[in-house]
């Protein structure tokens, strides 16, 4: 059951409480931190501004991005009965063992970062997310890669993670569909590619695609050129990362393609005011991998909560917010009935000068 | 004196096993420790090397409390222990074993070794065989021999006969009389009670953790209660199925050592 | 002394022949054992053989071989040549070599160890009961269970445990560690332990080695009895008293090879045994050298060369 | 192109790797062959190491983000080793007094030892995360990287050379240091029958102690090579650590030595099983063939053999 | 380091002659009564209860008085100032130091000692750097405290100690203990029921059956989450035909699987432990480490059968409808945790009985003494393979109840979730029914705990420092088990000597 997730704070304003549930220990917490701060920005703009007749309070509940954990986060989200919406899971294993869970409380949540295709078909009807899937990347990178890259030969490796395979599974297909050799090759997340850089060399693809993330592909980068790759690299939304540059060092990620179906807020001029509030609130880090996403996730339920103003329950949120339309920094936030978010563009980005830059929509790119 | 006990007391948690031992060894005497199993003889000897700490009383080598001394510091000060069970390293060749026994002064070391060879020349036809794949009486030549390449003023002896030939249970008192002539004080525990006392200066006795008896050792040997509890005396006509009494009463009471005694009854 | 020196004695002395017993009632023969460690040699041609019921001692100088022989018989050791013939019934021969060593007790082959390896944070009813055990046959479920067999089995264990621990003198310290026990105690608690395995062959190695003569006088009873109750005894020993005190017949080992073998008063007689093992003064040596060199066939000395 | 062809290649890249492994194993070794336990945080110990040489010379580089080249790079690289090794002998002189020595006054049993290390190793991740950020940091190059020689048609890295170089100099250093000299006596005494040790003289406690410096100082500096090539992190260790920990058992553990080898050789099966087969099988080739060599050496390539008849 | 023998002549290291005429003494007689030696236990207080092991045992047996007086009262200046008090004090201000940077700011790599600084810079360093030496204070006075503490719990501890050193345990707290169980689920929150579930419940079953491995026969397994991984991956392949691409001609009721995986997970487990059993111990726990990383990887990787990375989505819920009994488990984790509460009891009783057989007995032999045990007639092979395919069957059983209530990926079965149930067994007791599952509840417990109490990020720092902290205290475990204590106890014995190790961590006598 539900109810309504009301209170007042001292100046009179309703308190409105959401909650994050994400991957903030273990191995990818710094994941999980790109999204709390994404979170926390926008919380922290919503009540700066006077305007909003509501204060917003935020519950964090980690679950290590594991699905063991993801039950127990979720419960806990769902035990606090002022809590009417979520932010969150965020990685897809996760994802689906708190999903059930979420579902038979009637809680919403909304993820910036399960790319998993089959999320939005298992019946979980409280759930949306922020991100396209990895199909819709895949077939957006592969479009890039064979037409503009003009890619003959492709040396697909991913980190056998759940979003690595999720996005090289997308890929691959469609790459072949074009008549592009694919070499398949999977690795698990490790720091040392020296051999692999040899192998991924001796194979000599056009374009080497990494669907995994950026601090892997730094030190894959790093290895590649030390052994004078020649090929292009290339990645998905998981390397979009000022870190990526940082790690890889300049040299060896210059020339980097990086596909995401994201506004990259850091290198966005519409976005520079949310940099710059993400740094003000967040003691001076940069956003990150999902930073974004998650941002536009917490404006989006700021925006139903506007809407629905006194009557923000956990019914009227899950029930409004499939038909929000929300302008974000990433992209427009509106949703399939699916839960699935609308007409995604995927945008390429290349390292240039030791800086990530845009190069445009894939669609423009390659029609150009 | 070089080592004094003062009513030492120790325990193994709550099983007390010395209960007030005193006793005295000066340089350059061999003195035994008698005892059944059980009394205590091990313990005193673990005690006297650091390694059990006393739970009350003293002992003082030089005159020095014990307790000021790290265990590990005691070879330096010229205690060295051979311990009940042998304890040879091992996975050490015998020749590192040896070694090990001058590890804390390594000057002398080489021709000690050499010395410790000739004495047992059983050790230098396995010198680089390991350890623990000696034979049993190997194992306890190399114990001794290991010992002596400290140096010691003062060597302590755990059952040093066990499990040796009698030829070479023999030789091992023929040793400890010879290190003995060469200043190195012995305190000895041995069931090869006779032996030990007829080349110990003095002995004591201990029974259940307690010092009963302490004399010269010709006077314990002379001692009915000693004869009878440690020498055997009291089976005069020897246990059913023996040979005769002669090598039991002969072993027990002359000749060097009972191996070489039965070989004279027998000629 | 040198190893040329014990291969002079007994060229070719490879096979006692106790040509008077029948294989009948042999309890247990080794045949030409031979086992090599890299370059040493612990046993080089070593036959014996055991009667039912007889206690035989084997001797010997320090590394002469005789707990390798042990260590064969039981398994521990596979030699490289030589087999060991068993008859746990005075009918059916099983050979040993081969057989691991959990296997050749639960044949009946038990065993003490020199250097004492009791389970020393158990305690002694059950290091007893341990042995007692192995030829009961209820499995995990049976004990998960409670089912009656296993029930009845476990009793019959602590039963038959306790009557062995009285049969060694140690009912006083049923329940106490084995490892707080005296030196003695623990020895005959090893004996207790092996005991339970219900063997028809008892190998002890060195059982009165640390014991006192009182105590030693009490083994030596411990072990006529054990004799007594059709257990065959296989005794390794250096105390002579002891030896002389319970043996029925002596085997001497020198370099892994049998040097003689006999009843103990004539082992104890002979040269070589003296020579090798007793020891002697330097002008008996001489004498005893002789002895050898002329090869008077000393009366106990039934290997022939 | 086959297997055949990259082969020296992956020679070259399993040999760089593996150097790197052996340097951390001896850690492994050298502690069990005292206490005979299983140190689980000495992969920490690389950790704190690695970001100590990284810190240092990072704090010396040029701030225009040029490549110092010739001596300047000698020194740099000596001044992170010596860096690194500071850090790890720290870190494991530290982890050694606290959670190893108060067990060993209580005579704990082997096991807990493990738990108490495992507990050690999560807090010192999780507060070098705290601490440094959680980010991968990179090393700038130290060096003007490029091949300086082919060997069959492979190249050799300045990079590659200079760990390798590196790590087999600490190696026979170690190997001189454990096998020549009286504290090695006493490690190995120690290792054998600490009581006994004890009875000749050996300072048990000291002995323990230099133990877990000397591999910490190896763990510090190979973590310096390490974050050379492949950057450093909170949780860098844990991968490497039970990488080095299997090279040190493949070696057979307690045997300086075969730390060495177990490590070489775990660089290059990985090398080559990453090759021929899924990358992300290269494990999984690394602990087959363990076991399969277990199989046949059950105590490790370099292992004793006790006991059993041959 | 110790301290090098103080004063006193040093002993000369070459045997001179006779230094003096002081030949062999004649009878000297046993002493009389002590020579006023102190009278004090040389295991002193000090380094016990020190929490750094900084104290060293050679300074700390001089603490009864190097003259051997009266032991002095704890406050004394010569008592409070000796060198051992103030190494302590020293080591507790490092820890409160430490303490500040724990709970100090979070810093980052381009500023590494940013943050450090920042902690100590602070305020808040005089509360730590006070609370420190308030601990050095109470620690000093400890030993009079100490006493009075122990006669206060006396009562209370001596009935619980005396229970669980007897067979079985009084009726009364074990019925008490099972009541708590009952009951404390109603008075806490879905999640903590949840965790309960997931986390207390499954890991107490994952540890009752490690513990057959490591506590009764004495093996190290690390990759023992692989039979975990076998019992779930089991699960999904009988009954569901979605979840795996691999997956079986019929569907089976979960219940059904339990038999199926109970068998299947001890198969693997003497697939795996024929062969390497024969191997020493710490051989063993890399191979079984290696199994359990290829298992784990093999899964991670073999997107045709497992569906790899993604996981098996879609396992049926547990459902019984028998006899008339027709019930369904769902996402409520409360009827979950009644039925693992049943079946750790059981598993409890039954293990209880095996440890008192003759296969316990056996056990325990292999575990003191492999060589006596096997020439006592003690198959060891075999036992030992019996208990790793026992452990494996409960290992696998739990994995179908783990399958059955929740989606599950690869991630789950990682080397790291092994190595926490060996540090479960060994936190709660080796050996001990019991303590294993006390080690469940409290390991797991903190961990709840400390995710509400501390930034998550964070967590792991905290619980590092209270698992070392409670193996320094209690390196027996929680609820240690009768024999093992033994063992500890028989070990122990050994040292009380400055450099002594005691038998447990070295004796290298094989
Ligand atoms: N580790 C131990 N735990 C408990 N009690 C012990 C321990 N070691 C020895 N004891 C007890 O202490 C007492 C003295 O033992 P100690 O070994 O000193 O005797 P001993 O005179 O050397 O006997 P032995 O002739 O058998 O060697 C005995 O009662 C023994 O049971
Ligand atoms: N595992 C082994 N490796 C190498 N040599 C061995 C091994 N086991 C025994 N030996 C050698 O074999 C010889 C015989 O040893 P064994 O233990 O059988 O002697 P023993 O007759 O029992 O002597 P003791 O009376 O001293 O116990 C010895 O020289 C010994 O060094
Ligand atoms: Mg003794
Ligand atoms: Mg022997």
């Amino acid at each position: 059951g539900s109810d309504s997730g009301g209170g007042s704070s001292g100046d009179g304003k309703k308190t409105i409480t959401i909650g994050f549930q994400g991957v903030l220990s273990g191995d990818n917490q710094q994941l999980g931190l790109n999204a709390l701060y994404g979170v926390r920005t926008a919380i922290a703009e919503v009540n700066a501004d006077t305007s909003s007749p509501f204060q917003l309070k935020l519950v964090e509940s980690d679950d290590g991005g594991s699905p063991d954990q993801g039950p127990t986060a979720a419960q806990k989200l769902i035990d606090d009965s002022k809590v009417v919406a979520v932010v969150g899971p965020m990685f897809s294993g996760a994802t689906k063992a708190s999903e059930p869970a979420y579902t038979q409380a009637g809680l919403l949540s909304v993820s910036p970062s399960a790319t998993n295709p089959a999320l939005t078909t298992l019946g979980f009807k409280t759930f949306y997310r922020v991100i396209a899937p990895d199909t819709v990347q895949g077939k957006a990178a592969a479009d890039y890669v064979a037409s503009v890259l003009q890619a003959k030969k492709v040396y697909s490796l991913d980190d056998k993670s759940e979003y690595g395979t999720g996005l090289s599974g997308a890929l691959e297909p469609e790459l072949k569909a074009k008549g592009v050799a694919v070499t398949h090759d999977g690795i698990n997340p490790t720091k040392d590619y020296t051999s692999e850089a040899t192998k991924i060399i001796a194979a000599a693809p056009d374009v080497l695609y990494y669907s995994g993330y950026y601090a892997e592909l730094a030190l894959l980068s790093k290895a590649l050129k030390d052994k004078g790759f020649t090929g292009k690299i290339a990645s998905g939304d998981g390397s979009l990362d000022p870190q990526y540059v940082a790690q890889a060092g300049a040299a060896a990620a210059e020339g980097t393609y990086l596909t995401c179906p994201c506004g990259d807020a850091n290198t966005d001029p519409k976005a520079a005011a949310f940099v710059a509030s993400f740094k003000k609130v967040n003691k001076g880090a940069k956003p990150g991998t999902y930073s974004g996403e998650a941002y536009d996730a917490t404006l989006a339920l700021a925006d139903v909560f506007k809407k629905l103003g006194k009557d923000a329950s956990r019914e009227s949120v899950a029930s409004a917010f499939g038909s929000v339309n929300f302008q974000g920094i990433t992209k427009t936030v509106a949703f399939e009935s699916t839960g699935e978010v609308k007409g995604s563009n995927v945008f390429v980005y290349q390292v240039k000068n030791g800086a990530i830059t845009v190069l445009g929509n894939t669609a423009d790119l390659i029609k150009s | 004196m070089l080592l004094t006990l003062s009513d030492v007391e120790v325990a193994y948690g709550a099983v007390t096993a010395l209960r007030g031992v005193s006793l005295q060894v000066a340089e350059g005497e061999i003195v035994t420790l008698l005892g059944a199993n059980g009394a205590g003889k091990t313990t005193t000897l673990r005690t006297i090397s650091g390694l059990l700490r006393p739970r009350a009383g003293e002992v003082r080598l030089d005159g020095r409390p014990l307790s000021s001394i790290p265990a590990h510091g005691l070879v330096g000060a010229g205690v060295s222990h051979v311990p009940e069970g042998r304890r040879v390293f091992p996975s050490m060749s015998v020749r590192e074993n040896l070694l090990m026994g001058a590890y804390h002064d390594r000057r002398h070391a080489r021709a000690d070794l050499d010395r410790v060879v000739a004495l047992f020349p059983r050790l230098a036809e396995r010198i680089g065989q390991a350890g623990g794949t000696l034979s049993g009486g190997e194992q306890q030549m190399l114990a001794i021999g290991r010992a002596l390449m400290s140096r010691p003023r003062l060597i302590l002896l755990d059952e040093p006969s066990m499990g040796l030939a009698p030829m070479i249970v023999q030789t091992i008192f023929e040793v400890i009389a010879e290190i003995n002539r060469e200043g190195v004080a012995v305190l000895l525990v041995e069931q090869n009670a006779a032996s030990a006392l007829r080349i110990a200066g003095r002995g004591y006795v201990l029974e259940t953790g307690r010092v009963v008896l302490a004399d010269a050792a010709a006077a314990l040997l002379a001692d009915d209660r000693v004869r009878q509890a440690y020498l055997g005396e009291d089976v005069a006509g020897g246990p059913e199925g023996a040979e005769g009494p002669a090598p039991t009463r002969g072993g027990a009471a002359a000749g060097p050592a009972h191996g070489a005694v039965i070989r004279a009854d027998s000629a | 002394m040198s190893r040329a020196g014990a291969h002079r004695g007994v060229p070719g002395a490879r096979r006692p022949h106790v040509d008077e017993t029948a294989s009948g009632d042999l309890v247990v023969e080794a045949r030409d054992l031979a086992l090599r460690f890299g370059g040493v040699t612990s046993l080089d041609g070593v036959s014996l053989r055991q009667r039912r019921g007889e206690i035989l001692a084997v001797i010997g100088p320090n590394g002469a071989g005789k707990t390798s022989l042990f260590n064969c018989l039981t398994g521990a050791y596979r030699p490289q040549e030589g087999s060991v013939t068993f008859w746990p019934r005075p009918d059916g021969p099983t050979e040993l070599v081969g057989r691991r060593p959990h296997a050749i007790t639960r044949l009946g082959v038990a065993r003490t160890f020199q250097n004492i390896r009791l389970f020393p944070a158990l305690s002694a009813l059950e290091n007893v009961q341990i042995g007692t055990e192995v030829r009961q046959r209820y499995g995990p479920v049976g004990a998960i269970l409670g089912l009656p067999h296993a029930r009845r089995a476990e009793r019959d264990g602590v039963r038959h445990a306790l009557s062995l621990l009285d049969l060694v003198g140690l009912s006083h310290r049923t329940h106490e560690l084995a490892a707080s026990l005296p030196y003695g105690e623990q020895r005959r608690l090893e004996i207790a332990r092996a005991l339970g395995t219900g063997p028809s062959l008892l190998l002890l190695d060195e059982p009165a080695a640390g014991t006192n003569p009182a105590e030693k006088r009490d083994l030596a009873a411990l072990i006529t009895r054990i004799a007594g109750t059709g257990v065959s005894v296989l005794l390794i020993e250096h105390d002579m008293r002891l030896v002389m005190s319970v043996a029925t017949s002596v085997v001497v080992l020198n370099f892994g090879r049998v040097i003689a073998h006999g009843t103990p008063g004539e082992v104890q007689r002979d040269p070589a045994v003296i020579e090798a093992y007793l020891g002697v003064t330097d002008a008996e040596a001489t004498d005893g050298d002789a002895d050898v060199t002329a090869g008077p066939g000393a009366a106990g000395r039934k290997d022939a060369r | 192109m086959g297997f055949l062809d990259q082969f020296w290649q992956l020679t070259i890249d399993g040999l760089m790797v593996g150097s790197l492994y052996a340097v951390i194993a001896l850690g492994y070794t050298l502690v069990y062959g005292v206490l005979q336990l299983i140190n689980f945080a000495h992969s920490e110990v690389f950790m704190l190491g690695s970001f100590g040489g990284l810190f240092a010379a990072r704090a010396l580089l040029p701030d225009d983000g040029s490549v110092p080249g010739g001596l300047a790079s000698v020194g740099l690289v000596a001044i992170g080793l010596g860096a690194g090794a500071i850090c790890g002998g720290l870190a494991a002189f530290t982890l050694e007094r606290v959670a190893y020595r108060p067990l060993r006054r209580r005579s704990a049993p082997r096991l807990a030892y493990l738990i108490s290390a495992i507990g050690a190793s999560l807090f010192a991740v999780n507060l070098a995360g705290k601490e440094f950020g959680r980010q991968n940091v990179d090393l700038p190059d130290l060096f003007h990287n490029g091949t300086v020689f082919t060997v069959f048609g492979a190249d050799v890295s300045t990079q590659s050379l200079v760990i390798f170089a590196v790590a087999v100099a600490m190696l026979i250093g170690l190997d001189r240091l454990v096998a020549g000299t009286r504290l090695g006596q006493g490690i190995r005494a120690v290792a054998q029958d600490a009581d006994t040790a004890v009875l000749m003289g050996v300072n048990v406690e000291r002995i323990i102690i230099i133990t877990f410096v000397v591999g910490g100082l190896l763990a510090g500096a190979g973590g310096f090579l390490y974050a050379m090539t492949f950057n450093a992190s909170y949780s860098m260790g844990f991968v490497p650590g039970v990488k080095a920990f299997t090279a040190a058992v493949l070696g057979g553990i307690g045997n300086v030595r075969g730390a060495m080898l177990g490590g070489l050789l775990l660089g290059l099966v990985e090398s080559y099983g990453g090759y021929l087969f899924q990358a992300s099988y290269k494990d999984v080739i690394a602990f087959l063939v363990l076991v399969a060599i277990l199989m046949i050496r059950p105590s490790g390539l370099l292992g004793e053999r006790l006991g059993r008849a041959a | 380091m110790s301290a090098p023998p103080a004063a006193g002549p040093p002993g000369p290291t070459e045997p001179a002659g006779p230094t003096g005429p002081t030949g062999p003494t004649g009878p000297t007689g046993p002493t009389g009564p002590g020579s006023g030696a102190a009278t004090m236990p040389l295991r002193i207080a000090g380094s016990r209860s020190d929490p750094t092991g900084s104290a060293e045992p050679t300074a700390s047996t001089s603490l009864g008085g190097p003259g051997g007086g009266p032991a002095r009262p704890a406050w004394h200046p010569a008592e409070l100032f000796a060198p051992a008090r103030l190494r302590q004090l020293g080591a507790l201000l490092l820890v409160g130091v430490l303490a500040a940077i724990v709970t100090g700011p979070t810093g980052n790599s381009d500023k590494p000692l940013q943050a450090a600084k920042d902690s100590i810079v602070d305020v808040r360093i005089v509360l730590y750097l006070g609370l420190a030496v308030a601990l050095w204070v109470l620690l000093v006075l400890g030993a009079q405290l100490r006493g009075a503490l122990e006669r206060v719990s006396a009562p209370v501890r001596a009935p619980i100690g005396a229970a669980y050193g007897r067979r079985g345990g009084p009726i009364v707290l074990n019925l008490a203990l099972l009541a708590v169980a009952i009951v404390a689920p109603l008075v806490v929150s879905t999640a903590a029921q949840q965790s309960m579930v997931n986390d207390i419940g499954i890991y107490a079953l994952l540890a009752l059956g490690l513990n057959v491995v490591v506590g009764y026969a004495g093996l190290l397994d690390l990759g023992y989450i692989a039979f975990f991984a076998i019992g779930a991956y089991a699960t999904a392949y009988f009954t569901s035909q979605t979840a795996m691409p691999w997956h079986a001609p019929f569907v089976l009721n979960p219940f059904f699987v339990f038999p199926i995986a109970l068998v299947l997970a001890a198969l693997a487990g003497v697939i795996l432990g024929a062969p390497t059993l024969r191997l020493r111990g710490d051989y063993l726990a890399i191979v079984t480490l290696g199994f359990g990383e290829i298992i784990h990887l093999v899964a991670n990787n073999a997107d045709n059968i497992t569906n790899g990375a993604r996981g098996a989505f879609g396992v049926p819920h547990l459902s019984v409808d028998l006899l008339g009994i027709d019930y369904k488990w769902g996402i409520d984790p409360l009827p979950y945790y009644y039925l693992l509460l049943v079946i750790v009891i059981g598993v409890m009783i039954a293990f209880g009985r095996l440890e008192r057989s003759r296969i316990g007995r056996s056990w325990a032999a292999i575990r003191e003494d492999e060589i006596a045990a096997e020439a006592t007639g003690v198959a060891t092979l075999r036992m030992k393979l019996l208990a790793f395919a026992i452990g494996a069957s409960v290992s696998g059983f739990a994995g179908v109840l783990f399958a059955s209530k929740q989606f599950f990926n690869p991630q789950s079965f990682s080397l790291q979730a092994s190595f926490f149930v060996v540090a479960v067994v060994i936190f709660g007791g080796m050996g001990s029914r019991l303590g294993v599952v006390v080690g469940a509840v409290v390991l797991q417990g903190l961990a709840f705990y400390l995710r509400d109490k501390v930034p998550p990020a964070d967590r792991y720092i905290y619980f590092g420092a209270v698992i070392v902290i409670m193996m320094i205290f209690r390196p027996q475990g929680l609820v240690p088990s009768r024999r093992r204590r033994r063992e500890i106890e028989l070990a122990e014995e050994g040292i009380g000597a400055a450099d002594s190790l005691g038998a447990a961590p070295t004796g290298g006598q094989r």
